[in-house]
């Protein structure tokens, strides 16, 4: 894809599917996170979700990206449950309403992914430093809108997103949670990474390495 | 992992199809979405209640799937919230015209697919009332956390509350009943080992011989301190007592005293526990109108257990009473 | 040792206090010596249902102490069985003139006092039927052994013959019932873990991680053979099979399925089990025609399992279904 | 004393007072051997029995040998339960059923034991080699009397009947049991020593060093 140039269809469910695979691996490593600060199944979670995500897109791959991302929201809100399921459920259906059916431009592509974070938050009521996704999630879509602000490729402003991203998932490990399960913990949530902005550091990361050229 | 099952992912679906087989005179249960109903719904004209969670707190909630108490249970993965879906689907199974409850527990992925769920019933035109049971005192209801998880008293509110839809109360008067059940009672509850999620394949956390965790939750989350294992009756002073504060629970009280077992605890070492909690009760002025004693919301097969107490007044003992009959609880039927 | 427990020396009698406390309703329990009787004890010109054991295997048998089931209970140091003036004082609680039934598990302790017992009670002039059960098919009944294990069908045969004194039957008849269930009934048991005696502090047996204990008693006793770990479904299987060939159950029978958890295996898994029971069951042609999930004959916090098959006929489902109102077992009532 | 001589009550309670302080010290190791067998609670019986019986027999100590052995066997009878219980019960009622009102010999305690030991076989069925206490009791029994008439002492008599059932004990070792609840475990119950034995074992070792001079 050259620069300016329609996001295909095509090139979303190869992200997905990056992402996707990435949760097969990682899902142990997720897990391990939630069970230290939650209920031990966030790699279990993902994994089911993306999946069934991509067995329903594979079957039969929806014609446009708005069409895609419903797909792939519905799909992980019946199949994930849990915290993760409405939120990233929440996450793609809004990043495919905030596409229209047009194409996608890279500018598009960010502002997509602010519009998905935006619902993340929204139904989740989660702010910054809350240690949950949003940690990771607005951090890289605030970067990738700022680099393709500042004139960088896609590639350049999916891999700074990608950056903040795993940034914000770091810096969750010294907060002390104030939102979903690992709140129970009060204090004794500091000191581990959140898994859920662990695995969207993930997402951001498959966005740029699928469209690292 | 040392568990009696076959494939982990396959856990949730064979243990429903077994409790369906074992129990069909009173349920039924539909695979995909899974839910477990009960075998006359919908009931015209009742209102119908509906439970949802995680799976692994058995009998919670399809063990109370029956006359008298649940119309419908959503059982998810593994201590993983159902999904909007199902929870529709089971809602609209036991729709008899009259609207459904959702009795949902405080935890942030519940409430999320719980509130999709109660969108899209609304949609399809039922009408939905939603109650959120949050009576842990273990965790603080403050800006800083999700709020008090829901555990113990979601048992006792799902009797209760399914004793009024089956005498004819209507959905106003059923929430309004199960917001005061809620408001009534409140729990504490502690673990001596952790449990494995099948998935997993290892124990969400991991306890010294001499350990104990006090405040736990229900999904093997850790608790709120870890500390040197002492006696049963240093446990039970120190989950009844936060309890008794909370509320606080006064003398001349009357209580539905409710030892619960966490999936791993025998018996013997449960109604031992309630011997400690009625003289403790006893000392503080405190009545115990009403018992309950047993595994009833569980975590897997975690050891420990968990003390609630619901304040009762005539007409929740009435309720309480009145006949059940469900795979979990039964009396008068 | 992790345990909801005080000093270990008094876990059984606080339990009982907890027990008489929860279950006032129902029975009232004898400190020294222990025992469990009905409230309404004796119950004239009917014949008296005493059972008894070590304790440790809870809800068996003071939690099956009520109408339509034993009229007493007299319950042992932890895996001990109880001692012959117990028994003696149980038996006298119980008469109603109708003489009284003693169901003895057999294991040479319990033979022995029970023995004892039955000669105290008859020279007060109490008529003393008593049988045994034997349904372990784990054990070869030979000259080589005490004879087989009374396990999962003794709490079938409390219910059935419960029920037949309960309307009346007289002594003869409601032993001659007693033998007939015993000799219908087989089962096997399996543990995935040990459990711990409170007074020994340790473990009775080790398992390792990868290993479980084929055809154990309820006693923590090491079973026939140690196996790797295997599925549900082969587990079924290695159960099943020795019961169904023992007796043995042939296609067109009638049984009643009772998976039984050891303590610390839940209900998750116990309704897995039943699933592949079932299926097992039907491949052979054996119909379910009753069934009992649950923890009901247990080895403290042994996690595993047994099954039990009982054949039936109509006589034995009428007296199954008859009500039952105890703290472990509660139907029509 | 004095060979010949009666033996008092005393020191029959002496006797008593010594295997109840072995009980005590030997709890865990007859549990330990009970573990491997049976159900772990051979030691924790024999002591809350001894326990008892000290107890009963410290309140207020029979005038004769054979109201003192009936307190014993009805205190074991009743505090005991298990096999061990009856078992151990029979053998002091009918040690004191044998003792009759008129004052012990060395003889006549021999001859008590016999009886004791013929009773405990009476109610349990065992044969020899069953691998049960059968196997140091018999053994016991048959050297005290054997050695007293080969005109042994009666300290010479008790130290051979404890050695025959030391012995006896341990040769329950290599035994597959075929009584109690070792017998459910068939071949596995050999290569343990069976735990009733070895309490038996202790019983005559206790009244050897009573007796000793
Ligand atoms: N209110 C919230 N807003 C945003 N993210 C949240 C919120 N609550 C929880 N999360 C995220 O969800 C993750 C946990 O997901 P998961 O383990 O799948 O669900 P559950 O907590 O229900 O078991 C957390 O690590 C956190 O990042
Ligand atoms: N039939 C029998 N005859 C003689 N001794 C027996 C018999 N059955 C068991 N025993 C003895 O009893 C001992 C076990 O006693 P104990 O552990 O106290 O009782 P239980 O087996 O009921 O738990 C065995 O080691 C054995 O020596
Ligand atoms: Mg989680
Ligand atoms: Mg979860
Ligand atoms: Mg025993
Ligand atoms: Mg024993």
């Amino acid at each position: 894809m050259s620069d300016g140039a329609a996001i295909t269809v095509d090139e979303v469910v190869a992200w997905l599917r990056d992402f996707a695979a990435v949760m097969a691996r990682e899902k142990d490593a997720l897990t391990a996170l939630d069970s230290a600060i939650g209920d031990g199944d966030h790699g279990i979670n993902m994994d089911r979700g993306m999946r069934a995500v991509m067995e329903k897109v594979d079957a039969a791959t929806p014609a446009d990206v708005p069409a895609l991302m419903k797909t792939v929201g519905m799909a992980l809100i019946s199949k994930v449950g849990g915290a993760a399921g409405p939120l990233y459920g929440t996450l793609f259906l809004q990043f495919g309403s905030a596409a229209g059916p047009d194409g996608l431009t890279p500018d598009g592509w960010a502002a997509c992914l602010a519009a998905g974070v935006a619902g993340v938050r929204a139904r989740g009521k989660a702010e910054l430093e809350d240690k949950t996704m949003v940690d990771a999630l607005q951090p890289a879509a605030d970067a990738v809108s700022a680099a393709l602000g500042e004139g960088a490729s896609f590639a350049d402003a999916l891999a700074r997103g990608a950056d903040a991203a795993e940034e914000g998932a770091r810096a969750t490990i010294p907060l002390v949670a104030r939102k979903g399960r690992a709140s129970y913990l009060g204090e004794r949530s500091a000191g581990h990474q959140d898994p859920g902005a662990t695995s969207s550091a993930h997402l951001v990361r498959s966005a740029a390495r699928m469209w690292a050229v | 992992m040392k568990k009696l099952i076959n494939d982990p992912a396959d856990v949730v679906a064979e243990s429903l199809r077994g409790f369906a087989a074992a129990h069909a005179d009173l349920v039924r249960v539909n695979a995909d979405p899974a839910y477990v109903v009960r075998a006359d719904a919908p009931v015209k004209g009742k209102v119908g209640i509906l439970s949802g969670g995680g799976s692994g707190h058995e009998p919670m909630h399809g063990g109370f799937v029956g006359r008298g108490m649940l119309d419908v249970a959503c059982p998810g993965e593994v201590f993983t919230s159902p999904t909007p879906d199902q929870m529709l689907e089971a809602t609209k199974a036991v729709d008899g015209g009259a609207g459904v409850l959702h009795i949902v527990k405080n935890y942030t992925g519940d409430i999320l697919n719980f509130e999709m769920a109660a969108d899209l019933a609304r949609e399809e035109g039922i009408e939905i009332e939603a109650v959120i049971t949050n009576d842990d005192v273990a965790v603080q209801d403050s800006l800083y956390t999700a709020g008090r998880r829901g555990v113990g008293v979601t048992v006792l509110a799902e009797k209760i509350v399914g004793a009024a839809a089956e005498e004819g109360q209507d959905l106003a008067a059923v929430a309004e009943l199960c917001r005061r059940v809620n408001a009534e009672g409140r729990t504490m509850g502690m673990a001596l080992t952790s449990c494995t999620v099948p998935a997993a394949g290892k124990p969400t956390f991991e306890l010294g011989e001499q350990e104990m965790e006090i405040g736990i939750g229900i999904h093997g989350e850790p608790g709120r301190e870890r500390l040197p294992l002492a006696s049963a009756k240093e446990i039970v002073e120190r989950l009844a007592g936060p309890v008794i504060d909370d509320l606080p629970f006064a003398s001349g009280d009357r209580v539905l005293a409710f030892v619960n077992g966490m999936g791993g605890t025998p018996q013997i070492e449960l109604y031992l526990v309630y011997n400690e909690l009625a003289q403790l009760l006893e000392a503080r002025g405190i009545t115990i109108a009403r018992n309950l004693v047993g595994s009833y919301i569980t975590s897997l097969e975690m050891a420990g257990c968990s003390i609630t107490l619901l304040r009762l007044d005539d007409e929740l003992i009435r309720l309480w009473d009145a006949p059940v009959l469900t795979a979990g609880l039964r009396w008068g039927a």
